[in-house]
C-alpha cells in the first residue's frame, strides 16, 4: 500500500512537469487556433539560452558566477531572447499565414521546429549542461523516515510553479478583454481581424507569454535532465496531457496531467512486467484514445460545433 | 399542367426537441403531401431549420412520432433518409469546399452508384461505364440549372448565388423523391429569386418532387407554395394555403409585420 | 504559345474524364514517364540510383498512401511511419515463414496487413477529429514500433533486433543491380499512383473528399461515414505498408523498427505539405524536394562558407535553411508545389496577357 | 457626386485574387459623409470583393488591389491594417455571418468593443443598446453563438459591429437570411444610425428594393465594373433596373409562378 | 598522395554533443598526423564529412556519396550509429570498403571468417557485458560472491538495450546472480517508475545501459532514490562527460565503463593541442572538451584509422594511397602492442589491440571510471572480458547467419 501511494505521488508529480509543458501548447492553440508543435523546440531555446547566459554573463560583465545577480539578469535576458523569438515568428510566419487552413500553420511550426532547434544550437554549441535551481532533488526526509514514502522537494516546488501559472493563466483567458479576443480570434482569424481586433499584438503577446511558460518549463526539466537538445522531447510527454485535458483548457492542462501521470506510472508498475516492460512511450496516448471515445474534445476541451 | 397532389408522405406528429435548455421545437405536427410544395417560415430562430434536420435524421427528437409514407419511423440516420429519396440543401451552404462544381454535383449520385472501390481503382469496365452514365445525368441537372460555364471551377470561388445554385444541382442530382430545401434563395437580386422559382417549379412540375421550402421572401412563399406552415419560438402558430396565412392575424403580429 | 489547348475539343464524356485532358500534358507526361522508366536507368550512376532515386519513388509512395488519408479524406495522421513499419516487417516474414512465397504476393499481403492494422487504429476517427485525432494517431506510432521491439518474434529473434530482407527474386529473375532494383521500384510505384489517380477522380474518392469538407453534409446525402473513413485507412495504410516493403528489398536492405520513427512519419508528412495536400503529383514533388533538400543544402552550404566555420555550424545552418525553406513554401503556396506548378500552367496558357 | 466632398473614395481599384483571377477590372465609387451607399449588383458581381478591398480583409484570402487607391478623409487607407482601419472608424460586418462559435453572444458582442477603451459602465450601456435594437440577442446571450440560428448569428455580427461605435460601416448584405420583419429593422437602425449618430454606409445588398428605399445613393456593379450609378430615387424609377432589379415590369409585380421559361436579361456590359 | 577517409558525422539533433565530441576528437588526430608527420609516411589525409543526423536513409545516402570521393574512394566507413551499420553491412562487401564499428554495430561481426569486411572493435557489447560483471565480482572479492547477488538491468528500450539481454541471462546462470531488467521507454526523460521499481527490489547494482537523455535522468533519480552512486555502473555509451555533468552534484561517485578513459594529459592529446590548436586548426569549438570521454574517443577512431592505413602500406607500398581492399588488409592485420601504443603516446589510452583474421574484435578489454563531482577518474586497469564465453556466443550467432545467408566461411589458415 505504501508503495502504491508513493507510485501514486509520484506519477502526480510527474504529471504536473508535464502540464508545465502542455501549458505552452494550449496557451497559443486557444489563442490562435495554432497547434504549435515548436513548444518543445522553444522549452530547449528558452533553457538553453538561460544557461548560455549564465555562462556568459560572468565574464562579459565580471560578476561571480553563480550569484544571484548572475541567475536573475540571465533569466531577464532569456525571457527577453523568448519575446524576440515571438515577435519574429508572428511577423516572419504567422502573418502570412493568416486565415489559413489549420494544417497549414500546424506545418508552419514544425518548420519552426527546426529553425528554433538550428539557432539555438548555433549560437550556444550543442554541449550539454547542467542547471542547478538550488533546490535539490531529494526526498523530503521528514515523510521519508516516518513513512517510507520519497516526495522529492523538487517535485513539489514545480508542482507549486505549475499550480501558481495556471491560476494566473486561467484568470486571465476567463475574464479579460484580451482573454476574449484570443478566444475570439482562435475561432476565426478573419473576424477577429474584421472587428479590429489586432491580431498581430495579440500573436505577439500570446507568443511571449508562451516563451515565458516555456522558459519556466525549460528551466524545470533543465534542472532536472540537463539543458540538452532531448528537452525538446517533453513535447511528446505533453501531448497526450493536451488532448485528455482538451485543447482549449489551462485548467485541462493540469488535470490531464495527473491523471496522465498517474496512470502512466501505476501502468509502468503493475502492468508493465507482464509485457516486458517500457509502456510508458505509448500507455499515455492510448489512454488519451480510450478517453476521447467517450469525450471526443477531451475533458474540458470545446465541443466541435457541428451545425447545418 | 395539373399536378395531381397526393396523400400525406411526411407525418410528424407531437415532435418536441430541446437542446438543453433551449427549445427548438415544442408538440408540432406537421405533415407534406406527395408533390406539393410546402413552406415554412417563421422569425429567425423559430425552428425551422430544426424542423428540416428531424425530417432527414440529423436531429433526433424527444418526442413524437414521424411517419414516412405510412410507416413509423424509428431513429433514422441521415444517409438513411437519403437512401429513402430524401434530399436536401443547407442554410449555411453545405458544398464540399474542395471539390469542383462538378465532382459536388456527382457526390449527389453516390447512391446510385454501385462498383466498389477496387472496380474504382482500375477503372475499366464497369467503373468507367458506370461513371460516364452518371455523368450524362449529371450534365443534364447543370443544363437545367444553367451553370454549364463553371463545372470545373473549384466550389470555394464562386459567388455565393451560384454556390446555392450548385447545392440545388446537388440534390437534384440525387433524383429526390422529396426535397429539401432551407433559405434557397437568401442573397440573391429578384431575377436570380425568379430563377430559382422556375427552378423548383419545373422540378415539381416535371418529376414531381416533393418541396420543403423555407424561406423569408414572402413574395415567393406565397406565390409558389400550396401550403405554408408558421411557426413562432418553436410552436405552430399557422397553417393552412397561403392566403390564408398571409391573413391569419397572430402570423401577422409574430412574423409578417404587416399584410403584404 | 504552344501550351493552349485551342483545336482540342473533347468529343465525349469519357475524354472529358481523362486523366490529362490537354494533349500537350500528355504527351510530356509519356515523355516523363519513357525518361524515368527508360533512360534514367540506362545512363544514371549507382549514387543518384540507389541513394536518391529510389528513395524517391518509395517516400512518394508513402506519401500518396498519407495523402490518400489526410489530402483526400482530411483525417490528419501523425502515424504513417508505424505503417511502414508494419508493410517491412509484415513483408519479412510472409518470405521467411512461407516457402516460395513469390515476392509481389508478399508485397501485397504486407500491404494487407498494414491496412488491417490501419483500419484498427482508425476506428477512432468516427468519433474524433482534427488535431485530437493527430495526436491520438501518434498511439499507433508508438505502440506498432514498440511492440515490434519487444516481441522479438517479429524479427525472427535476431538479437539486435534487425531484420536482413531476402533477395527480390521474381519470375527467376533476381533484383540485385541498383538498376534493376530502380526499375522494379519504379513500375511498381507508377502502377500504384495510377490506382491512387483513378481511385481519387471516381466515386470512392468523391465520398473522400465530401467527408473531409463538410462530414455532416456527406451524410446527408447518403454517405457512410464509417465505411468511408475506414476505407481510406485502410488504403492509405495499404501503401505505406507496400512503401515501407519496398524500403526495405528495394532500397535499406536491412530494417529495424526504431527506424520508423516519428521523424521518419513528420518527414512524410512535410511531403505532402510541401507537394501539396490533395494532389497525387504532389506527392511525388514533395518526396523529391525533402529528400533532395538536405543533400542539396550539404553539397550546397560547405561550398558557400568553406571550412571557416565549424562543422557543427555547418550542420546547424542546414537545419535552419530546412526549417525556413518549409516555412517560406507555406507561405508562398500554402496548397503546395503542385499548386504552384498549376498555377505556372494556368499563366502560361495565358501567356502573354497577364490574365 | 465627383465633387462632393470625398469622404470615402475608392480609385479606379482592380483585384486579383490568388494571383491569376482577376475580378474588379477598375472599380470607382465615392461614399460622401453621413450618406448611406448602396452597392447593387448580381452574384460574384463583385461586391464583396469591393468591401474587402476597403478594409482591407483581402489579403486574408489572398487577393490583392493591384492598380487603384482608396482614401478615407482624404488620407490613403490601402496599407492600413484592419485594426487600424477600426480604431479610425471604419468597420466591415461581413457576409455569411462570422460569429465566433464558441464564444457566447454576449461575448460575441464585447468582443466587437475591443479596440475602444471603455469602463465597465459605457461597455454595459453600449451592450444595452445593441440589445435594444435586437431584443432576440438578449434572451440567448448566454447561448453559444455556434448553435443559434442563422438569423441570430446575423443579428449577432451587426450588433458586434455596432460595438466598436464606427463612423463608418460596410455591410455586406445585411438582410440575408433574415425574416422581413427584421429586415425592415435592421434598416430602420441603418437610417437611425445615419441620422442621429451621423454614421455613414456602404452597403452592399442583394434585396434591392429595400436598399434602394433606403440608400440616397447607388452605384450598380457588373462583372467587376460599375455599370450605372446614380440617386437612389433616380435608380428606382429606372426601367432596366426596375424590371431587372426590382421584378417589376411594366405591368407591375409578375408572380414568381408566372415569370417562366423566356428572357435572359441583357446586360450593360461585357 | 591522399588518402581519403568518409565521415559520416552527426552534429545535429539530440545526439549532437557526443558527435561533435567524437568527431572532433578524430578529425584533429588526423590533422595531428598530417600537421605533425606530414601525413603517414608523406600521404596526406583528406576527409569529407556528411551529416546524417543519425538517421539510417541519410546514412546510406552518405555511404554511397562519399564512396566514390577521394583518388582511390572512401578508404573506410565507420558509421558511429548501429542502424546505420546494419543498412550498409552488405554494400561494403560489393563495394569492398572496410567497415569499422568501435564499439557498436553487429556484435557477431567479430567473426571474421563470415564479415571478412566489418570490423567491431576493441570490444562489443557482449565483451563489455561481461567485463563489467568481472568488474562486479572483483568488487565482491571474487567471482563466486556473486552468487545470490541481485543484479538490476536499466536498459534503454530498443534493440540497442535489449543486445544485453542474452549475455546478462548467460552469465546470471553461469555466476549465479539474478538479473532485473527494467526497460526505460525512449528517451528516457522520466524514470520515476523504473527508479521505484528498484528500490523496491534492491538490487545490489544497477547496469546502466542508456544512451542520451536517459542517462543523466537515470543518475539523478538513483539519487533521488537514494541508490549508491558507486553501484550504478554505466556501459560506454553512458558514461561521458555528457551524462554526468547535467545530473550535477548527483552523478558524483557514478561508475562507468570505457575502452577508452577520459583525460588530456596523455601524450597524444598534448600533441593534438600543440601542433593542431597552436596552430589555431582545431575543430573543437569548445577547447575544455579536449580529453573529454567522447574526445578521447574520436582520438582513438583517429588512431585505428591512420594505424591500419600504416599497416596496409607496408604491404602495399609506402607513400601511396590505399584502396579499400587494401586498407581491409591493413585493419585485418592491425596490431597495437604496448611498444607501439607507447610510440603513439597513447599508454593506458586505450587497450592494446591485435585483430587477425578470424577475431575482429580484439581485446574485449575496458577500464572503469569514476565520477569524482567534476572529472572521471580512472578506477580500474583494463577489466578482461569472460573470452570464451563471449567467443563462443559470437561465432553461434555468425554461423548461423552465415547459414541464413549461405556464406561460406573464410578458412583464416590460408589467409596471410
Ligand atoms: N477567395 C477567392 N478566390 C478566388 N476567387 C474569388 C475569391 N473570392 C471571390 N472570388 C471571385 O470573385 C468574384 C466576385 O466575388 P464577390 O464575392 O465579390 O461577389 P459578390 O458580388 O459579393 O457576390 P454575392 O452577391 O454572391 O455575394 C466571383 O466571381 C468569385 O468567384
Ligand atoms: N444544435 C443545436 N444546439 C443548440 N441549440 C440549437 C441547435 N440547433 C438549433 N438550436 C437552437 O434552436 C432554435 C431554432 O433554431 P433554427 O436553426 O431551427 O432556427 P430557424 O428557424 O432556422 O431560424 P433562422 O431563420 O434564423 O435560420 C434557435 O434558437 C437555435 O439557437
Ligand atoms: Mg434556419
Ligand atoms: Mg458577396
Amino acid at each position: 500500500m505504501q508503495f502504491f501511494i508513493e507510485v501514486l505521488i509520484g506519477g502526480l508529480l510527474s504529471g504536473v512537469m508535464y502540464a508545465l509543458v502542455a501549458l505552452g501548447f494550449v496557451l497559443i492553440y486557444k489563442a490562435s487556433g495554432v497547434f504549435n508543435f515548436a513548444q518543445g523546440a522553444m522549452v530547449f531555446f528558452a533553457a538553453l539560452t538561460f544557461v548560455g547566459f549564465q555562462e556568459v554573463l560572468p565574464g562579459w560583465l565580471g560578476l561571480e558566477a553563480g550569484s544571484n545577480t548572475v541567475f536573475w539578469l540571465a533569466f531577464l535576458l532569456a525571457f527577453i531572447a523568448m519575446i524576440v523569438l515571438g515577435v519574429a515568428t508572428e511577423r516572419i510566419v504567422l502573418r502570412p499565414l493568416v486565415n489559413q487552413p489549420h494544417i497549414t500553420l500546424f506545418m508552419a511550426t514544425i518548420g519552426l521546429t527546426y529553425l528554433v532547434e538550428g539557432v539555438a544550437q548555433m549560437v550556444w554549441g550543442a554541449n550539454v549542461r547542467g542547471l542547478d535551481l538550488g533546490i535539490v532533488d531529494e526526498p523530503i526526509a521528514w515523510l521519508m523516515d516516518n513513512y517510507e514514502i520519497g516526495v522529492s522537494k523538487f517535485d513539489l516546488f514545480a508542482a507549486g510553479v505549475a499550480a501558481s501559472l495556471v491560476a494566473l493563466l486561467a484568470l486571465l483567458f476567463q475574464y479579460t478583454k484580451v482573454g476574449r479576443a484570443l478566444r475570439a480570434v482562435a475561432d476565426d482569424h478573419q473576424a477577429a481581424l474584421s472587428i479590429g481586433i489586432p491580431l498581430q499584438t495579440i500573436w505577439r503577446v500570446v507568443w511571449a507569454v508562451a516563451g515565458f511558460v516555456a522558459l519556466v518549463a525549460g528551466m524545470i526539466w533543465g534542472a532536472r535532465n540537463g539543458v540538452q537538445f532531448a528537452l525538446t522531447f517533453t513535447a511528446l510527454k505533453a501531448l497526450p496531457v493536451l488532448i485528455l485535458g482538451g485543447f482549449t483548457s489551462v485548467p485541462g492542462a493540469i488535470i490531464g496531467g495527473l491523471i496522465i501521470g498517474a496512470s502512466e506510472k501505476l501502468a509502468e508498475v503493475y502492468v508493465g512486467p507482464y509485457v516486458g516492460g517500457g509502456i510508458e512511450g505509448w500507455f499515455p496516448y492510448m489512454l488519451a484514445l480510450a478517453f476521447l471515445l467517450v469525450r471526443p474534445e477531451g475533458l474540458f476541451g470545446e465541443k466541435h460545433i457541428d451545425r447545418v | 399542367m395539373a399536378r395531381k397532389i397526393g396523400d400525406v408522405i411526411v407525418d410528424l406528429q407531437n415532435i418536441s426537441l430541446r437542446f438543453g435548455g433551449v427549445k427548438a421545437l415544442t408538440d408540432i405536427s406537421f405533415n407534406v403531401r406527395e408533390h406539393e410544395v410546402r413552406s415554412i417560415i417563421g422569425p429567425n430562430g423559430a425552428g425551422k431549420s430544426s424542423m428540416l434536420n428531424v425530417i432527414n435524421g440529423v436531429y433526433h427528437p424527444q418526442e413524437g412520432q414521424i411517419f414516412f409514407k405510412g410507416a413509423l419511423r424509428k431513429k433514422m440516420e441521415p444517409h438513411e433518409a437519403a437512401e429513402q429519396g430524401i434530399a436536401r440543401t443547407f442554410q449555411n451552404i453545405a458544398l464540399f469546399k474542395g471539390m469542383t462544381v462538378l465532382d459536388n454535383i456527382m457526390t449527389g449520385r453516390n447512391l446510385k452508384m454501385k462498383c466498389n472501390f477496387l472496380q474504382h481503382a482500375l477503372y475499366w469496365g464497369a467503373a468507367q461505364r458506370e461513371e460516364i452514365a452518371h455523368r450524362i445525368k449529371v450534365e443534364e441537372v447543370i443544363e437545367f440549372l444553367e451553370i454549364q460555364d463553371i463545372r470545373k471551377t473549384p466550389v470555394g470561388r464562386l459567388p455565393y448565388g451560384l454556390q446555392k445554385r450548385v447545392e440545388l444541382a446537388r440534390a437534384l442530382a440525387a433524383e429526390p423523391h422529396i426535397l429539401l430545401l432551407d433559405e434557397p434563395m437568401a442573397g440573391m437580386n429578384v431575377e436570380e429569386k425568379q430563377d430559382m422559382c422556375r427552378f423548383i417549379l419545373d422540378v415539381n412540375d416535371h418529376y414531381g418532387t416533393t418541396i420543403v421550402l423555407i424561406e423569408h421572401d414572402m413574395g415567393v412563399v406565397m406565390d409558389i407554395s400550396d401550403r405554408v406552415v408558421v411557426l413562432d419560438y418553436g410552436k405552430k402558430i399557422g397553417d393552412g394555403e397561403p392566403d390564408e396565412v398571409k391573413n391569419n392575424p397572430e402570423v401577422i403580429k409574430a412574423y409578417l409585420g404587416t399584410s403584404h | 504559345m504552344f501550351y493552349r489547348e485551342a483545336g482540342q475539343f473533347k468529343a465525349s464524356y469519357a475524354e472529358d474524364a481523362r486523366i490529362f485532358p490537354i494533349r500537350q500534358d500528355r504527351i510530356g507526361f509519356w515523355v516523363l514517364m519513357l525518361v524515368l522508366g527508360v533512360a534514367v536507368p540506362l545512363f544514371s550512376n549507382e549514387y543518384w540510383l540507389k541513394a536518391i532515386l529510389i528513395p524517391v519513388l518509395i517516400f512518394s509512395l508513402a506519401a500518396l498512401g498519407l495523402n490518400i488519408l489526410t489530402g483526400y479524406a482530411g483525417q490528419l495522421s501523425l502515424g504513417s511511419a508505424a505503417f511502414m513499419a508494419v508493410g517491412a516487417f509484415a513483408a519479412y516474414n510472409f518470405m521467411l515463414r512461407i516457402d516460395g512465397m513469390p515476392f509481389l504476393l508478399a508485397l501485397v499481403l504486407a500491404g494487407l496487413t498494414s491496412a488491417g492494422v490501419g483500419i484498427l487504429f482508425g476506428l477512432p476517427s468516427l468519433r474524433i477529429k482534427g488535431f485530437y485525432l493527430a495526436v491520438a494517431t501518434l498511439a499507433a506510432q508508438f505502440f506498432i514500433v514498440w511492440a515490434l521491439v519487444k516481441f522479438p518474434w517479429f524479427s525472427n529473434n535476431s538479437s539486435s533486433g534487425v531484420v536482413t530482407a531476402q533477395a527480390v527474386t521474381i519470375l527467376g529473375y533476381t533484383f540485385e543491380s541498383p538498376e534493376a532494383k530502380y526499375v522494379l521500384t519504379f513500375l511498381i510505384v507508377a502502377f500504384m499512383a495510377l490506382l491512387a489517380k483513378n481511385m481519387v477522380r471516381s466515386s470512392t474518392g468523391r465520398a473522400w473528399m465530401a467527408v473531409r469538407d463538410m462530414d455532416v453534409a456527406a451524410q446527408v446525402i447518403g454517405f457512410r461515414l464509417m465505411r468511408t473513413k475506414l476505407l481510406a485507412f485502410a488504403v492509405s495504410s495499404f501503401y505505406c505498408g507496400v512503401a515501407g516493403a519496398l524500403y526495405a528489398y528495394t532500397y535499406i536492405g536491412t530494417v529495424e523498427p526504431e527506424g520508423f520513427n516519428l521523424d521518419l512519419s513528420f518527414k512524410i508528412l512535410f511531403m505532402i505539405i510541401i507537394g501539396g495536400v490533395g494532389s497525387i503529383m504532389g506527392s511525388f514533388l514533395g518526396a523529391a524536394f525533402i529528400v533532395l533538400l538536405p543533400i542539396l543544402l550539404d553539397n550546397v552550404v560547405p561550398a558557400l562558407f568553406g571550412d571557416a566555420l565549424g562543422a557543427g555550424f555547418v550542420s546547424n545552418f542546414q537545419l535552419i535553411i530546412f526549417g525556413g525553406l518549409i516555412i517560406f513554401f507555406l507561405i508562398v503556396e500554402p496548397h503546395g508545389l503542385a499548386r504552384l506548378w498549376q498555377i505556372a500552367k494556368e499563366k502560361l496558357r495565358l501567356w502573354p496577357f497577364p490574365h | 457626386m465627383a465633387d462632393a466632398m470625398s469622404y470615402l473614395s475608392i480609385n479606379n481599384i482592380e483585384v486579383i485574387y490568388d494571383h491569376v483571377i482577376l475580378v474588379l477590372k477598375g472599380v470607382s465609387l465615392q461614399v460622401p459623409q453621413g450618406k448611406i451607399v448602396a452597392l447593387l449588383g448580381a452574384n460574384g458581381a463583385g461586391k464583396s470583393t469591393t468591401l474587402k478591398s476597403i478594409s482591407n480583409l483581402l489579403r486574408a484570402e489572398r487577393g490583392d488591389v493591384t492598380k487603384g487607391s482608396v482614401e478615407f478623409k482624404g488620407n490613403r487607407i490601402d496599407q492600413l491594417t484592419p485594426a487600424d482601419l477600426v480604431r479610425r472608424g471604419v468597420i466591415q460586418v461581413m457576409e455569411g455571418r462570422h460569429c465566433f462559435g464558441h464564444l457566447s453572444i454576449e461575448e460575441n458582442l464585447l468582443t466587437g468593443a475591443y479596440t475602444r477603451s471603455q469602463s465597465r459602465a459605457e461597455l454595459k450601456e453600449s451592450l444595452e443598446k445593441v440589445y435594444a435594437y435586437f431584443p432576440r440577442l438578449k434572451t440567448r446571450r448566454t447561448s453559444q453563438a455556434g448553435y443559434t440560428s442563422g438569423g441570430e448569428q446575423q443579428m449577432c455580427a451587426i450588433g458586434r459591429a455596432l460595438m466598436a461605435k464606427p463612423e463608418m460601416i460596410l455591410l455586406d448584405e445585411p438582410s440575408m437570411g433574415l425574416a422581413p420583419q427584421i429586415v425592415e429593422e435592421i434598416f430602420e437602425i441603418v437610417k437611425d444610425l445615419n441620422s442621429k449618430e451621423n454614421v455613414s454606409f456602404l452597403l452592399a445588398e442583394q434585396n434591392t428594393m429595400v436598399a434602394l428605399r433606403y440608400a440616397d445613393f447607388g452605384y450598380i456593379l457588373e462583372n467587376g465594373r460599375v455599370v450605372m450609378e446614380g440617386e437612389a430615387a433616380d435608380l428606382r424609377t429606372n426601367e432596366d433596373v426596375k424590371e431587372f432589379y426590382l421584378g417589376l415590369s411594366s405591368e407591375g409585380r409578375k408572380s414568381f409562378r408566372e415569370v417562366k421559361h423566356y428572357r435572359r436579361r441583357k446586360r450593360w456590359l461585357s | 598522395d591522399e588518402q581519403f577517409i568518409g565521415l559520416p558525422s552527426y552534429r545535429v539533433g539530440p545526439y549532437a554533443s557526443g558527435g561533435s565530441g567524437l568527431f572532433g576528437g578524430w578529425i584533429d588526430y588526423m590533422q595531428l598526423v598530417n600537421e605533425r608527420d606530414g601525413g603517414v609516411n608523406g600521404v596526406k589525409l583528406t576527409w569529407e564529412e556528411c551529416e546524417t543526423e543519425y538517421n539510417n536513409a541519410r546514412g546510406v545516402e552518405c555511404y554511397e556519396r562519399l564512396k566514390k570521393k577521394g583518388s582511390t574512394g572512401n578508404s573506410v566507413f565507420q558509421p558511429v550509429s548501429t542502424g546505420i551499420t546494419y543498412s550498409v553491412l552488405d554494400k561494403v562487401a560489393q563495394d569492398k570498403i572496410p567497415m569499422v564499428t568501435i564499439g557498436y554495430g553487429r556484435t557477431d561481426a567479430a567473426d571474421g571468417r563470415v564479415f571478412p569486411w566489418v570490423f567491431p572493435m576493441i570490444t562489443t557489447y557482449w565483451s563489455q557485458a561481461s567485463a563489467i560483471v568481472n568488474y562486479m565480482g572483483q568488487k565482491e572479492g571474487g567471482m563466486d560472491k556473486l552468487k545470490g547477488k541481485k543484479i538490476g538491468l536499466l536498459y534503454h528500450d530498443s534493440a540497442y538495450g535489449k543486445e544485453s539481454h542474452a549475455i546478462m541471462d548467460k552469465l546470471a546462470a553461469k555466476h549465479g546472480f539474478e538479473v532485473i531488467k527494467i526497460a526505460v521507454a525512449h528517451p528516457g526523460n522520466e524514470q520515476q517508475s523504473q527508479w521505484l521499481q528498484i528500490r523496491q527490489a534492491k538490487p545490489d547494482y544497477v547496469v546502466l545501459w542508456g544512451w542520451g537523455v536517459m542517462n543523466p535522468t537515470a543518475i539523478k533519480a538513483a539519487a533521488k532514490t537514494g541508490f549508491p552512486r558507486e553501484k550504478l555502473i554505466g556501459v560506454w555509451w553512458s558514461g561521458a562527460e555528457e551524462d554526468t555533468i547535467p545530473a550535477g552534484p548527483a552523478a558524483k561517485g557514478f561508475v562507468a565503463a570505457g575502452f577508452n578513459v577520459a583525460g588530456a594529459n596523455y601524450p597524444v592529446v598534448a600533441d593534438i593541442k600543440k601542433h593542431v590548436y597552436g596552430k589555431n586548426k582545431g575543430n573543437m569549438e569548445d577547447k575544455a572538451r579536449v580529453g573529454s570521454v567522447y574526445y578521447n574517443r574520436g582520438v582513438v577512431h583517429g588512431i585505428i584509422t591512420v594505424e591500419a592505413i600504416r599497416k596496409a602500406q607496408e604491404k602495399y607500398g609506402k607513400g601511396k594511397a590505399l584502396t579499400g581492399e587494401q586498407m581491409r588488409w591493413g585493419f585485418e592485420n592491425l596490431n597495437l602492442d604496448d611498444a607501439r601504443l607507447k610510440a603513439l603516446g597513447a599508454t593506458g589510452f586505450m587497450p592494446p589491440l591485435k585483430i587477425t583474421c578470424a577475431d575482429h574484435e580484439g581485446p574485449g578489454k575496458v577500464k572503469f571510471q569514476q565520477w569524482d563531482g567534476s572529472q572521471w577518474k580512472v578506477i580500474t586497469d583494463w577489466v578482461e572480458s569472460d573470452r570464451p564465453l563471449v567467443r563462443g556466443m559470437i561465432e553461434e550467432s555468425a554461423a548461423a547467419y552465415a547459414k541464413e545467408k549461405g556464406i561460406k566461411p573464410r578458412d583464416c589458415s590460408k589467409e596471410s
